[in-house]
Formats: C-alpha cells, structure tokens, sequence
C-alpha cells in the first residue's frame, strides 16, 4: 500500500514538475506578455496543484495534508486575481496584445511599453494623474 | 450576523487545521483569536455574500470538480503549444457576455476563464469580459457559453445584486 | 523523488529569473516575478520534506500571501503612481 | 532591593516613559514626565557611579539569566562615567528644550519629540550599560534612529538630507559593527564581552579575530564621525532643532569613542594592540588630522553651528589622541576631555540655540551687535568659547593639560605641538564670533526687538557653561573618575 | 462610468479573515515552531495593507484610526516592558519570568507568551502607521 | 528560501514576510512618491568607492581564512555558548521551539530593544512625514 | 593681618572693586569713587606684606588645588613684591588719570572699561603672588583677555584689526609655547613650585634647558621680545590710560617679571650660567634693544615710538636674566619698577596732550611744551629717567645691567647698554626739544585728525597755558616725581631684591 | 589551505555583502542607496546563519518524536540575533524611504547630485 501511495505521489510530483517547467518554458518562448500569462497560469494550476498533490500524498491524513489544501486553495483564488491584475493593468496602459502572427517584433513591443520606465507616466503627465477610470469608459 | 456566524465557525475550523495542538490553552486562544478576526473583519465590512459566500452552497462544489477538470485539459492543451517547435499560437482579444446576476458571480466567471490556462479575462466591462486567448480556439470554447451558464447557475436564484451590492 | 521536484523548480525558477531580466516590458518582470514567488512557495514546501521535518509549510502559506500582496501593490503602483489610491468604484455608482 | 536593581531601572524606566509621552498628547505633559524620568535617570547613575568607586563592577543578569547565556549589564567606572555625562547632559537638555522646541516645532509633534528624545537617551545609556557586545548593537541602533528622526525635524530642508546622509552612514557603521560581532562570535562563541576578553588571548595571531578588530573599529569610528569619515556631521548638526544638536553633540559621540575603548580594552585588551600597531598609528595621524584641518575648516564657516560642528570633530580628534596613546595620563586625558567636552558643546550649542530662538539664524554676521542685546546669552557663550581654547580656570583648559602632558610622557612632539596648535585655531574661529557679537553694531535690517533669551532656556546653558568653569577649577570628579577608570581599563585587561 | 476592480475586491474581502487568522495563528504558535510575534505582527500590518491597497487609504483608516493604532503601538511596547517590571516587583531580575508563576517552566511560558504578544501588538500597528503614513502622502 | 536550507526557518519565515512584503511594499509607496523619471547614464563605475569595497572584501576574505569550515560542529560557536540552549532551554521553558525561547527569555532583553526599535521607526516615520511639505517649484 | 589673608585680599580686593564699579555703572561719580578706593586699599593691602617680605618672610596662600599636585598657590617674594607693589601704586595714579582721561574725551562704555581695568589689576596680584608656574600662567592669561575688551575699546575696524594682533600674539605665544614649556617642565621636574635656585637645575640636560628657556622666552608673548612684539604696537588703538596700563603697569611688566621668575626660580641662575644658554637669549635682547630704539626713531605717532621704546626698553630686563649674573638680575628686577615709573610717565604726557589738543603725530607738537609746561617738564623728567641718567632712577637699573654685564665678561652687552641710551637719547629728545624750542605751526589744522571736532579748541592754543584737566597732569607729576624718587630710594629696593641674586 | 573548500560560501556572501556596500556608496540616487544597504545587510544575515549551519543539523526546533536517533540541531543563537537585525535593517528602512519622500518633496528630486547643487545655490 506504502508503496503504490508513493508511487502516485512521485507520479504527481514528477508531472507536477513537468508542468512547472512547461509553463517556464513558455514563458521564455511566448511572444508577449498576455501569451506568457497563459504559461505562467499553467505552473500556478497544475504545475502547483500536482506537485502539492504529491506532498499530500506523502503527508497522508495529517494536518501537514490540510496545510498544504490551504496552500493550493490560496494559489487557486490569488493566482487568477494577480493574472487578472495585470492584464488589466497592462491593457488599462495601453500596451496592446499581439494579436494573430506568431511572429513578433521586439522592436514594437519596446516602442508600446508606455511603462518601461517604472511608473513610467513621462508622456501622461504627472504621477498619479490617471485616475481610477479606464480610459475606454 | 448569520455570516458572522459562519465565519468563525470556518475560521474555527481554519485554526483547527492549522494549530494541530488541542490543549485548553491554544483551542481558548484558538476562540479569542476567531472572534477577534470576525471583529476586525466586520469593521472592514468584509463579511457579507461576497466575503463570506455561503449562498452559494452545495452548487459550489460541482463547478469546482468540472472547473478543475476544465484546467486539467486547458493545461495540457497549452503545454502542447509550448512544446510544439513551431510555436503555433494565434492570439485573439473576444469580448464575452458575462450573463451573472450579481457581481461575485462575475467574478467568479472572470478568475475561471483565468485559472483555465490559453485564456486571460483583461477586463470586465457592463457585463462583457474582455478576454485573450492565446488561440483562437480558446476564445471559441468559451463563446460557447457553457462556462457561463454553469457559473450563473450556482449564484441561484439570490436576489439580483449586480452592482453596489452592500 | 522530492529532489527531482525541487530540481526542476529550481530550473523553472532560473527561467522566470531569466524572464525577469529580459522583459522587455515592466508587465513582462511583474508575471515573472509572481511566477518565481510561485515556484518559491513550492520549493519551500518541497524543501520541509527533502530535509524530512515538513511541518514548515507555515513559511510556504505566508510566501504565497506575501507573493500576492506584493504583485498587487506593484501593479497598483504601476496603474496609479502610488499606493494611496482608491482603486474601485465608490459606493452607490452604478 | 530596589537598589540592586538600579541598573536595570538606568534604562527601563526611560524606555518606558518613551512611549508614555506619546500617549500624553500634550506637550507639555510629555515634557514634565521627560523631565522627571531624566532626573531620576541622573540620580541612578550618580549613585551608580559611586558604588562603582566605592565597591568595584557591578553586575545585573537580565532575565535572571547568568552571563554568558543571558545578557549581563556591568558596570565599572568607565562606563558608570559616561552614564553619568549622558544622563546628566539628559537632564539638562530636557528643561531647555521646552522652550526652544516649542519655538521650533507644532504643538502636534511635541509628544512624539520628547518620545524620540527619550528614546535616544535610553539608547545611548543601554548601550554604555550593557556587556553584551549584540545588545550593545541593537541599543546603538535605538539611539540612531532616534537620532536621525530627531535631525530631521529640523526646519531647514538640508535637515533632511543631513539625517539622510547621517541614517546611510551610520547603517554603514552599525552594519561594520554587527560584522565585527559576528566574527568575534564565530571565532569564540560567546557575545558576553568579559567572556570575550578573557577568551581572544587564547587565540593568539587570528586573523579572524584581526578583521573583527578592524570592522568594529571602523564601525564605531564611522558613528564617532573621527576624520575622514565626518562628513555627516556638521550638516546634522547644524540643521537639526538646537536642542537636538546640544542633546547629540555633548552625548552622541561620546558615546561611540565609549564604544571604541569598550572594543579596544575589553575585548581585545591591551595586548592585542601592542601586537596590531598598525591600526593604533593610524588613528593618532589622523586624530591630528581631524584637530587640524577641521580646525580650519572651522574658522571659515559663517553658520556659527556648522562652524561649532567642525570643532566637535576637532575635538573627537583630540579624545582620539587621548586614547590612542595607550598610557594612563592618554586615557585619562581622552576621557577627561570626553567629559569636559560634553560639558563645554553642550553650553555652545545650548546659547547658540537661544540666539536661534531669538534671532532666528546664527550667520556670523546676524550676530552683530548681540553683545549688547542678549547680554547673558552671549556672555556665556564667550565662556564656553573660552573653554574651548583652552583657557585656564575652564574645563577645556584641563583637558589640554593632560592631552599635552600625555603626549609629552611618550616625546610626541609633533602630537603636543597640533594639541595645542588646535587651541589657536579655536581662538581664531571662536573670536569671530566675539568680535561679531561685542565689536560691530547691530546690522541696519535687524530685528528690533531683540531680548535676552527666557530663563529656562538660560539656566540650563549656564549650568552647564558653569560646569565648564567648574570642572576647569575643581577637577576631582572627571580627572579622578577619569584616571580611575583609565587604571582599570589598562590594570584590569592587563 | 466606474472602473469595475471587483474581482481585486472580491478576492481580498474572501481572503481577508484568513491572512488576520493566519498571523494570530502565526503570533500563538511560535513556541512550537517558526513564527512569533513579530512574524505575526508583520501579517497582521500585510493584511492590513492589503485591504489599504484594494479600499483605499481612506476606508483602512476608518477601519484602524491612526489615532487609535499609535495608542495600540505604545501598548504593546508597554506590555513587554511591563512584564519586564512585574518579574521585578515579584522579586526576580528585570525580565525574570521564572518568578511569574509558582513554576519556573510556567512562568517562562507565561512570559514569552505575554512578551511576543507585546511584540506583535506592536509590530503590527507600527506596520499599519508605516504604510498609511506612506500610502496616505498623496492626498490632498 | 535559503534560510530554510539552512536551518533557520525563523529567519526564513521573518525574511519571507519582511523582505518580500513590508519593504517591497515600503520600496514601491516610495518610488510611487518620488519618482518621476528614471536617471540613466549613472551607471558607470565610480572608482574610489571600487577601491574602499574591495579593501573590505579583501579584509573580510582575509578574515575567513582563520574561520571554522562551514557546517563544522567542532567550531567554537557550536561549543560555548548554543550547546546549553539547545540541551536547557526545552527544559527551562516547556517551549520546542528553542529560537523562540532564547528570543525571548534568555535574550528577551534584545527583544524588547529590537521592539524599541521598531516602535521607534513608527513613530520615526509619523513625525517625519508629519513635517510640512514643501515642494518646489 | 595674616601674610595668607593679605595675599588672597589683594587678588580679591579688585575683584570685589569690579562688582561694585560694574553695579555702579549709573552712577559716574559712585563708580569712580569705587575705584579710587579699591586701588587705595589695594595699595595699603600689598604695602602690609612688605615688612615681612624685606624681613626674609615669604607669606604663602593656597586656594584650592586645580589638577592634583598643582594648586593655585601664591607665594610672596622679592622680586613679586616689587611687581606687586609698582602695580598696585600705579594703579592709583592710572585710575585718577583714566577718570581725566575719560571724561575728558568722552570714552563710551566707562563702566566696561574701570570694571576690566580691576580686574586686571587682580590678575597682575595674581602674577605677582604666584607660587607656582601654574597660577602665573592662569593669572597670566586671565590678564591677557581682561585687556582685550580694553585694547578694542572704541570698537572700530583698527580697534578690532589691533585687538586681533594683541590677543593673537599674546594667546598663540602662550598656549602654543609657554604652555608647552610648563607642561614639560612639570614632566622634568614633577613639579612647578617656585624654588630658589630653580627647580630645573639636576633635571634636565643643556639642550633640554635650551629648548625650554627658548620655549618660555618667547612663550612669555608679553615680554614683546622680537619677533613676538607686533602686539604691542597694535594695541596703541586702546586708550592712553589703557596704554600705560599695558605698558607701564600690568602687562609687559607681568611678562619681563614673568621672564625673570622663571630665569630665576624655574632655572635658576646658575644653571642658566653654567649651561650657558644665556648667552644666546641675552644676543636677542640685545638685538631687541637695538633694533626696536632704531624703529622707535622712525615713528612719528608718539604711542608708538613710545610702544617701540617700551619693546626695547623690556629687553633690558630679559637681558637682565639672560646674563644670568646677580647684579644683572638686580638690575633687571630694578628696571620693572625704574621703567614702569618713567614709561607710565611718558603715556600719561601722550594722553594729556592728546586731551588738551587732539594731536597724535609729533611733527605736530611743536612749541607745545611751552603751553603745556607741566607736562611737558614732566615728560622731560620721564624721558631722561628712561634714558639712565641720574638723578633718576632709570640710572640704577641700567647701571646695575652693566655691572651684570661686566660680572659675566660680556662687553658686547655693555656697549650696547651705551649705544641703547644713546639711541633713547635720539628718540625721546627731539620731542621735548621740539616742544619746548620749536615754534608752533601756522597751520594748527595740518594732518590734524580731529581738527573738525576740536578745532575751537585747537586753534587759540598758540598762547597762553592750555594743560589737561587737572586730573591727568597731577597724575603725570606724581609719576615725575616718582622717577626722582626712586633714585633716592634705590637702596631699600636692593635690598628688597637682594635675596634673589645671592639664594 | 586544505580548509578552502569549506570557505566558499562565505566567500559567496562576502561577494554580495560588497555589491551592496558598493551601491550604497557609488550611487546617488538616494532610493538605491537603500536598495543597496538591504543587500549589505541582508548577506550579513546570510554570514551569520551560515555561521550556525551545523552539518547534518536540523532547525532548532525540538522533535517530539525522534525515533531513538541522536537529533543534532543548528545553532540558535545566530537566528535571534538576525531576527533581531531583520528588524533593526527594516526599521532603518523605513525612516530612509521616509526621508527620502520627504526630501523629494523638498528638493524636487532623490538624486544625491542634484540635491548638492541646489543646497549650493541657497
Ligand atoms: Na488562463
Ligand atoms: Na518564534
């Protein structure tokens, strides 16, 4: 029993980090930034949830086991919220996604990131002064 | 008060989980600590059919199972794109009708389209999610409307509260 | 077995270092960033039980709270210029 | 009983009372709780200085832990006489600053300033009290920050830029400190500094034990601003509140040369210096430095409190001379001129600061005509002017004495030579002040009303600008302390 | 027209009892194994500023006055230093909490407990004034 | 992270939500009120601080030359002092957790300047930014 | 009285006159009285402890003890009863001639002005009582900063531009110097007590005592021997009461006394013979004579041909000293008083007809003697005492120099003994040559600086008898007479000095 | 010099250690000079823990049950103090970006230069 526990505790843990890498693969290979979020999502969802999966399984019905639910439940509602953000962020600054092609231009990407500069409001006036509204309201 | 209830119930529950040690001494300040929590919670006016959805009920729990099945597939879907050499992406911006009543179901709409790798929700605008999705097969999945209906099914049929709710 | 986890999150982690350096966009190092904070709250997981004393996953859960209030405050920041900002809808507006 | 527990009570009952200022929302009220607990703080250490003399070190174990496993405050005569001078500087401060601070700052912040004030205090009594070279470094850093908020408050904005620089620098050295401490521990294992003296011999030549010795000494000479690495200072000085300058520039320093004997004659003792004759020529050369060009430097400065800040480190140049001479007439003259220094700048700064309350600047020549105007202000500045130089009958005068005899002991003559040399320079920078004050008319666009400062502003600076007569004339409390301790320092480690 | 930043909202108000529950988790059981008071204070303040971040400085200050949270700074302070003194009044050194109970070993747990608490009553108020005083800069 | 693997989960623990929270939040709320443009062209080599950071490295590095090896349980540090800790303190204070106990016990007194610390940054911090503001034009 | 009182009154007596001139300070007439008698009753003081000093008896005071082993100690001897006595009688003379003086030129800030000239006063009891080298320098650099307030008197740009020359002469020699000389000598000798035949003697090698009478020779600023004497000229900006003061009474007196304290009991005579460390010293106060008269020659303003008179007139007593033999030593300690005597004489001539007419240059005071006869005889009297001839008593001391002189078979320095007077003679001459046998210039306006404000004054003076106010020229004869005087009574002075020269 | 090997991680931090020290003094902009003394501190704190990693040592933290093996725990010490320097480095953290708000307001810039240059004009 021990053993096959562990066997499909390795199994997770080994697809787990598959996953993981996968999704950091893609986030080096993906041409923008909303394409990376796609690969960034895959480690925080399966990639997190498998290998925690693993652990469970090591943990057995322990209260290291209920730890580890409250780690993956706190990944599955911040992750998405974070992701969220930052594309709503990005986009509300008027970095647009590429749309279509696969093939990107770095140059392109550069001349749209009004943020490169951290805040980065040189063109759009002072800090602070874009408000909470988006502008497509 | 029912909410209030609820939560230090939950986070009573919480802290059993967490602390592991049930002796008289951390299980009282296990019960003072929840009580402070609610406290403070409600002073933040965060206990309320958002903050603490116990409406949502049994309903919850089989979007969850079919939403986590959902990302299992989406996972692998994307994780093929990755591997492939040839990077076949092809991203689209769609916007969505986002048909729930009340606002958390919307996002609870918005952060499933997001936790199912291939799409992002970018914004929520007067009930339409902008979304990107990496292919445009994606974005054509979620037109579909199946995800919508089954997360407007679980907000049932509570009071429509869609915005200003408190 | 938690070693060849740790190792390929170890990898993983290089690459959203790698990501993180690269950019181009400020929007690109927040993903990554957030992405290597992830992969921290797992690998401090992986780590309690690769030394064998997993009752630290304490630091895990508050990696993951930290990981997430920073990348808010980041993209808050970002967004507004600063931190004092109120970020959504007043009561009572449509 | 409550007697055995004084040392503890030298640095609780501030600590405590710091944050009970904040609650007392008016300033007032804050300023008479500061002003009791600095009184009672003054009368512990007197009593503890005199049961030091009397019955040798005290010791206290914090928690009831013994040393080396707990913290051990110890007490000997060294550091019972800094206590001294910080609480009674302390004490002296708190009164003055009521007026002077109400001038300078809104009604809103006086709580949080005597809190801060307070703090600062409790900060450089602990870390003179302690045996504990951790619990010095964590004490050191309450005094700093306290210090560096109190800089701030200044009204110039170069106050703030002052307590900037001052906060990066003395991080730098704190940092340097905590890496000195490290090191000592990893190469003894133990934090207790009497543990640590008595273990280092044992060593031998370690060049771990070397490296400490020189991180914590460039640590501690970083905060004690000994030249080259004084820049922070005048800045800070000259914008902070005036009372805050007089608090920090009689207290602050002294505080850190403490820290380098503790270092240097604790810890490592004397025989480790013998041995490291490097580091010790270097300080005198630069000690000379510091007296010399900072001298200089001083006369050429037309902001009488930046013109009094290059002085100070002047002076720290010449309590460095003191005690990197390594004889007992060189301690007992650094730390006679420790002493007699906290007395004679904290009188400067304290009349400085009632000029600033009425004359609203201290530009040399806004002090034209002041001679006539605020007569007992200035008369006591001229005092401790006086004292500065080097005059007899002051306490300055003393000083020089057993720098210059200290260094004519070991045929230094050079060193004698800039001791002395220093003096003149201070003529030359403190009669342009007197000149201004007693020898030119008031400027056409003066204020009119130019009164004679208040007299709870006056008093203090006369208590301690006649304490710089005093000690000038009956010598038995800083010489004798001094001497004592400078005996015990190179008898006790030897 | 309102920027809709309820998803922000909404995950924090669901998050937020738990990241409170967590540091006095955290601040209960450092005895037994990492955390304490201070990691408990900073959660605490991390909480905190996480709902400043979503609500605004504004409503974080109705929640916690600024008034009120320096008085609570002061208070934890005065709890360490006054379980200091009270080992002194029962007749130990200052910090001596073998004299708090009957018991040596409980009155050693009796005064880390009380002092890490004072940590972290302090700790985290300090944490909340930090940040309001930063995040609240820019208004007018 | 790396404290973990060094045994010192406290310090992990305290790192995590400090380092990663409270001072990159502090970092952020600062650069969100200074920070207008980023300067650039500031990065080339300035040679005297070179000079004064390699004489203390090259010092520091002298200095370990002398030093235990790392992880020797025959080194001094593991010999004095720690040992009663770790064999004592479980004892003496009913705690397991013997960071805990020295932190607050044995060397509570640390503790409690450590808390004055702290307590001296918040009201450090409220008084400086109490001070008027004065912008330039 | 106790020889222990008397001395500590002494100190104190002025310092009380100080309080009361400065409460005073409303009432002119109160506070002049005040001083007056406060430098009676000095006088009387310092006179009580004479019979005993002339007796061999040496009254010792202690005040308390500064820095262990080194009290503030006083000790009356000899050579200190001397200083004690010229500084106390002159002052009675100076203050009625300040009240003149003062009133007579409309000073500002009187008060100021009599409070530091007491305490300086004290400060010179001080230096002269001293017991040890200590309390001499701590009085000695107390005189130096009481008088500055008095050397910047009128407070213009040269008051300050002088003030900063006195005080940065005077306080750079000392501390930098003397002070290093004490310091050391406390270091060889262990103690700083004044001793017959010195303290040094068996302590220290030949070039130790080199160094450090060089160190002490300069270090003693107010001796004003070349090159450190530019201060004296430079405090010519003070007051003419202040000038005597400083030349006649207090300062340079408390220097070349200080000089010959030292040479005499720090020292010790012998060892500065046998050493022969004198022999240079005494090359530079004779180079000091010489080329300080020939400057005098080429000064028009007469303060400070008076100054240049007094820097050469000083070195005759370190030249005293340096010879190191006893009759030089006598007559260097006669010279303070036979000098004070006469130069205080001169001064007070110099403010007089600076009172009565406004000038300061001696091309300018031609024909005054004859309206200004008193003062005129008077300044005649002091010039010729200066100069050495008989029978005044500035004859005695330079006599008992070129004893001294010959004792220690230094003929050079006799020479230049004769070519100094004769040089005296070339300097102080012509100006009451001028006055009392020149005619008076047409032009009374020419380079005439107060013209505009006196000129109603300035222009009849031509005929007729125009002396100063009666209390500057009684002073000035007193003073006149004094130098006849002191050449009568030249003998109980050497027999007061004796001691020192035969220990 | 057998013993190098086991010194490299000091070595390592040393590293880091100076490339703090070095942005705290090379740069001017103020913001990064705090950046800068977080590193220098934060690599003493790795200095210290190292120092009381011991081998096959576990956290201080006593095991209920060991199962009869001898448990060796790492030093404790080190830790108490860097939790206490932790704190100290993030007090000190906090009055500087305080400042340094402060002198943003007043000076109009965080660039060391540039504040130098208007203090001159004033
Ligand atoms: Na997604
Ligand atoms: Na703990």
């Amino acid at each position: 029993m021990q053993i096959l526990l562990d066997i499909v505790s390795w199994v997770l843990l080994l697809a787990g980090s598959a996953f993981a890498l996968i999704g950091a693969v893609g986030l080096i290979r993906f041409p923008d930034v909303y394409a990376r979020m796609h690969a960034s999502g895959i480690t925080d969802t399966l990639g997190a949830g498998l290998i925690l999966a693993g652990m469970m399984i090591q943990g057995g019905f322990t209260l290291v086991t209920a730890k580890l639910i409250l780690i993956l439940i706190f990944l599955l509602f911040t992750s998405p919220t974070s992701t969220y953000a930052l594309a709503n962020a990005a986009y509300s600054r008027g970095l647009q996604p590429l749309l279509g092609g696969p093939e990107p231009d770095p140059a392109a990407l550069e001349a749209a990131d009004p943020a490169s500069a951290i805040p980065g409001q040189a063109e759009s006036g002072s800090v602070g002064s874009v408000s909470g509204e988006d502008k497509s309201s | 008060m029912l909410h209030a209830a609820s939560l230090g119930l939950v986070l009573f529950g919480t802290w059993l989980l967490l602390s592991g040690m049930y002796v008289p001494l951390l299980l009282t300040l296990g019960v003072v600590s929840c009580a402070a929590v609610v406290w403070v919670a409600r002073r933040m006016d965060v206990v309320d059919h958002e903050g603490h959805p116990i409406q949502l009920g049994w309903r919850a729990l089989i979007y969850w199972v079919w939403l986590g099945i959902e990302i299992v597939k989406s996972n692998i879907s994307v994780a093929r794109l990755i591997l492939d050499p040839k990077l076949p992406i092809h991203p689209v911006l769609v916007t969505l009708k986002a048909g729930q009543q009340s606002e958390l179901g919307q996002v609870i709409y918005a952060n499933s389209i997001t936790l199912t790798p291939g799409t992002v929700s970018i914004r929520i605008n007067d009930n339409t999610i902008l979304v990107h999705a990496v292919v445009k097969a994606y974005a054509e999945d979620l037109e579909s409307g199946e995800m919508d209906r089954r997360v407007t099914g679980i907000e049932g049929s509570d009071p429509p509260q869609l915005l200003g709710s408190r | 077995m938690f070693f060849a986890a740790t190792l390929a999150i170890l990898i993983a982690m290089g690459l959203a270092l790698a990501r993180a350096l690269m950019g181009p966009t400020v929007y690109d190092r927040v993903l990554a960033v957030n992405t290597f904070g992830t992969k921290t709250v797992l690998l401090i997981a992986l780590l309690g039980f690769l030394t064998g004393r997993p009752d630290f996953l304490d630091i895990s859960l508050v990696y993951a709270l930290i990981n997430f209030i920073g990348t808010i405050a980041v993209l808050k920041l970002i967004k507004y210029g600063d931190l004092g900002t109120v970020g959504h809808a007043p009561k009572g507006e449509p | 009983m409550i007697a055995a527990h004084l040392p503890a009570l030298q640095i609780v009952i501030p600590l405590a009372a710091a944050p009970l200022c904040l609650l007392l929302r008016k300033g007032d009220l804050a300023w008479a709780l500061s002003l009791l607990v600095s009184l009672i703080a003054l009368a512990i250490s007197a009593v503890l200085l005199s049961q030091v003399l009397a019955h040798g070190p005290i010791s206290y174990e914090l928690g009831g832990w013994a040393p080396p496993w707990g913290i051990e405050y110890r007490i000997d005569v060294l550091n019972a006489f800094v206590l001294l001078i910080v609480a009674a500087i302390g004490a002296v401060t708190i009164p003055y600053a009521r007026r002077s601070i109400a001038d300078e700052l809104p009604e809103s912040q006086l709580g949080g300033f005597y809190t801060a004030l307070l703090l600062c205090l409790t900060g450089l009594l602990g870390v003179a009290i302690t045996g504990d070279a951790f619990n010095l470094f964590v004490f050191l850093e309450i005094s700093s920050l306290s210090s560096y908020v109190l800089i701030a408050m200044g009204r110039d904005r170069r106050a703030l830029t002052a307590a900037f620089q001052y906060l990066v620098m003395g991080t730098i050295g704190a940092t340097f400190i905590v890496i000195g401490i490290g090191l000592l521990y990893m190469a003894t294992g133990t934090l207790n500094m009497a543990d640590l003296g008595a273990r280092i011999p044992a060593l031998g030549a370690n060049r771990t034990i070397i490296v400490a010795f020189a991180f914590l000494t460039v640590g501690a000479t970083l905060k004690l601003a000994l030249f080259p690495l004084h820049f922070w200072l005048p800045n800070a000085y000259a914008y902070a509140p005036s009372a805050v300058t007089a608090f920090l520039a009689a207290t602050a320093t002294k505080v850190s040369i403490y820290i380098l004997l503790r270092f240097f004659y604790t810890i490592f003792g004397p025989a480790f210096q013998a041995e490291d004759l490097t580091l010790h020529s270097l300080f005198i050369p630069l000690a000379v430095i510091a007296v010399l060009v900072c001298s200089t430097v001083a006369i050429f400065q037309i902001n009488v409190k930046r013109m009094l800040a290059y002085s100070s480190i002047a002076q720290i140049g010449y309590m460095m001379i003191g005690v990197s001479f390594d004889t007992v007439t060189g301690l007992t003259a650094g730390m006679v001129h420790l002493f007699n220094h906290a007395v004679i700048k904290g009188g400067l700064f304290m009349a400085l600061g009632c000029i600033v309350l009425r004359v609203g600047t201290c530009q040399i020549d806004d002090l034209a005509g002041l001679g006539r105007r605020m007569p007992l202000t200035m008369f006591a500045f001229v005092l401790g002017g006086l004292s500065l130089i080097g005059v007899p009958l002051t306490a300055g005068f003393i000083s020089k004495w057993y720098l210059v005899q200290a260094a004519i002991e070991l045929d230094d003559w050079v060193v004698a030579a800039a001791i002395l040399g220093g003096s003149l320079l201070a003529v030359i920078y403190v009669w342009r002040v007197v000149e201004s004050a007693y020898l030119r008319p008031a400027p056409e666009n003066a204020p009119d009303e130019v009164s004679e400062a208040p007299w709870s502003m006056l008093v203090p600076t006369y208590i301690l600008i006649g304490a710089s007569i005093y000690f000038g004339v009956e010598t038995s409390l800083n010489v004798g302390v001094a001497r004592a301790a400078a005996q015990f320092l190179l008898g006790g480690a030897g | 027209m309102v920027q809709r930043h309820f998803i922000l909202r909404v995950t924090t108000k669901l998050l937020m009892p738990f990241i409170l529950l967590f540091a006095l988790y955290v601040q209960f059981h450092g005895d037994f194994g990492p955390g304490g008071g201070f990691q408990a204070g900073v959660i605490f303040g991390a909480g905190f500023v996480l709902y400043a971040l979503i609500y605004g400085v504004e409503a974080a200050e109705k929640v916690a006055p600024p008034g009120v949270i320096r008085v609570i700074m002061t208070l934890g302070l005065l709890l360490f230093v006054g379980v200091g003194y009270f080992g002194l009044f029962l007749g130990g050194a200052f910090l001596d909490y073998n004299v708090l109970a009957h018991d040596p070993v409980h009155g050693q747990h009796l005064g880390i407990t009380l002092v890490e608490l004072g940590v972290g009553i302090t700790v985290a108020a300090t944490m909340i004034t930090i940040f309001l005083s930063f995040a609240g800069r820019n208004r007018t | 992270c790396l404290f973990v693997t060094l045994d010192a989960v406290d310090v992990a623990f305290t790192e995590a939500s400090v380092g990663g929270g409270i001072a990159t939040v502090l970092m952020l709320a600062t650069l969100g009120l200074t920070t207008d443009r980023e300067k650039t062209g500031k990065g080339n080599l300035r040679l005297v601080p070179l000079a004064v950071v390699t004489i203390t490295g090259a010092a520091l590095i002298y200095g370990t030359l002398d030093m235990p090896l790392f992880g020797d349980p025959t080194a001094p540090i593991q010999q004095h002092v720690a040992p009663r800790y770790i064999e004592e303190s479980p004892r003496a204070t009913g705690i397991p957790n013997i960071v805990t106990s020295v932190l607050a016990s044995y060397r509570g007194y640390d503790t409690m300047g450590e808390l004055t610390v702290i307590f001296t940054a918040g009201i450090g911090v409220v008084l400086i930014m109490a001070g008027r503001r004065r912008r330039e034009d | 009285m106790s020889g222990s009182a008397a001395i500590l009154l002494s100190i104190l007596i002025p310092l009380v006159g100080a309080g009361l001139i400065a409460l005073n300070g409303r009432n002119p007439n109160l506070r002049e009285a005040v001083t007056l008698g406060t430098a009676a009753l000095l006088f009387i003081v310092v006179l009580t402890l004479l019979p005993e000093v002339s007796a061999g008896g040496r009254p010792q005071a202690t005040l308390i003890e500064m820095l262990p082993g080194l009290p503030l100690a006083f000790e009356v001897e000899p050579l200190g009863m001397l200083f004690g006595l010229v500084a106390a009688g002159l002052w009675i003379v100076n203050s009625v001639y300040s009240i003149g003086y003062m009133r007579g030129n409309n000073e500002k800030n009187q008060t100021r002005f009599y409070v530091c000239f007491a305490v300086a006063i004290s400060s010179a009891m001080g230096i002269a009582f001293a017991g040890n080298m200590m309390t001499l320098f701590v009085f000695y650099e107390v005189l130096t900063l009481c008088t500055y307030p008095l050397v910047t008197h009128k407070g213009n740009e040269d008051a300050r531009r002088g003030g900063r020359t006195y005080l940065g002469i005077l306080l750079s020699t000392s501390i930098g110097l003397q002070l290093l000389a004490i310091l050391w000598t406390w270091q060889v000798a262990g103690t700083l007590d004044f001793t017959e035949g010195g303290i040094l003697s068996g302590k220290a090698s030949g070039a130790v005592v080199g160094i450090l009478l060089l160190l002490y020779m300069y270090g003693i600023g107010k001796a004003a021997l070349m090159p450190f004497h530019r201060w004296l000229p430079a405090a010519m900006v003070a007051p003419t009461p202040v000038s005597a003061l400083l030349h006649a009474v207090a300062v340079v007196k408390a220097g070349v006394f200080t000089v010959m304290k030292v040479a005499v009991y720090i020292f010790g005579i012998d060892l500065l013979r046998d050493t022969g460390h004198g022999q240079w010293l005494a090359y530079i106060a004779a180079a000091t004579i010489l080329i300080a008269s020939l400057v005098a020659l080429t000064k028009d303003n007469l303060k400070a041909r008076l100054a240049y008179s007094t820097v050469s007139q000083l070195s005759y007593i370190v030249l005293g000293a340096a010879l190191a033999s006893s009759w030089s030593v006598i007559g260097g300690s006669m010279h303070i008083a036979m000098h004070a005597m006469g130069k205080i004489t001169l001064f007070f001539c110099a403010g007089a007809i600076y009172t009565a007419t406004h000038k300061t240059e001696i091309s300018q005071m031609d024909g005054l003697g004859r309206v200004m006869p008193f003062t005129y005889a008077a300044f005649l009297i002091g010039a010729l005492s200066i100069i050495g001839l008989p029978p005044l008593g500035g004859s005695w001391s330079k006599w008992y120099l070129a004893l001294g002189a010959a004792e220690s078979d230094q003929i050079v320095m006799i020479a230049v003994l004769m070519i100094s007077s004769l040089l005296n003679v070339a300097y102080l001459m012509p100006i009451a040559a001028r006055g009392f046998f020149l005619p008076a210039p047409h032009s009374p306006t020419l380079g005439e600086p107060h013209a505009a404000s006196v000129g109603a004054a300035a222009a009849p003076q031509t005929r007729g008898i125009r002396e100063a106010p009666m209390f500057c020229v009684v002073p000035l004869c007193l003073t006149a007479l004094g130098c006849v005087a002191l050449f009568f009574f030249a003998d109980p002075l050497y027999r007061l000095l004796e001691p020192i020269a035969t220990p | 010099m057998t013993n190098l090997p086991g010194l490299y991680n000091y070595w390592i931090v040393i590293v880091l250690m100076m490339t703090g020290f070095y942005v705290v003094i090379a740069r001017g902009n103020l913001i990064k000079k705090i950046v800068g003394l977080n590193i220098f501190q934060t690599s003493v704190f790795i200095l210290y823990i190292s120092m009381g990693k011991i081998d096959g040592g576990t956290a201080p933290i006593i095991v209920a049950d060991t199962g009869g093996a001898e448990v060796v725990y790492s030093n404790p010490l080190p830790h108490v103090l860097i939790l206490t320097a932790i704190v100290v480095g993030i007090a000190t953290t906090a009055l500087g970006l305080a400042l340094i708000v402060r002198i943003k307001e007043a000076y109009g810039t965080v660039e060391e230069d540039e504040i130098f240059a208007k203090d001159e004009q004033a």
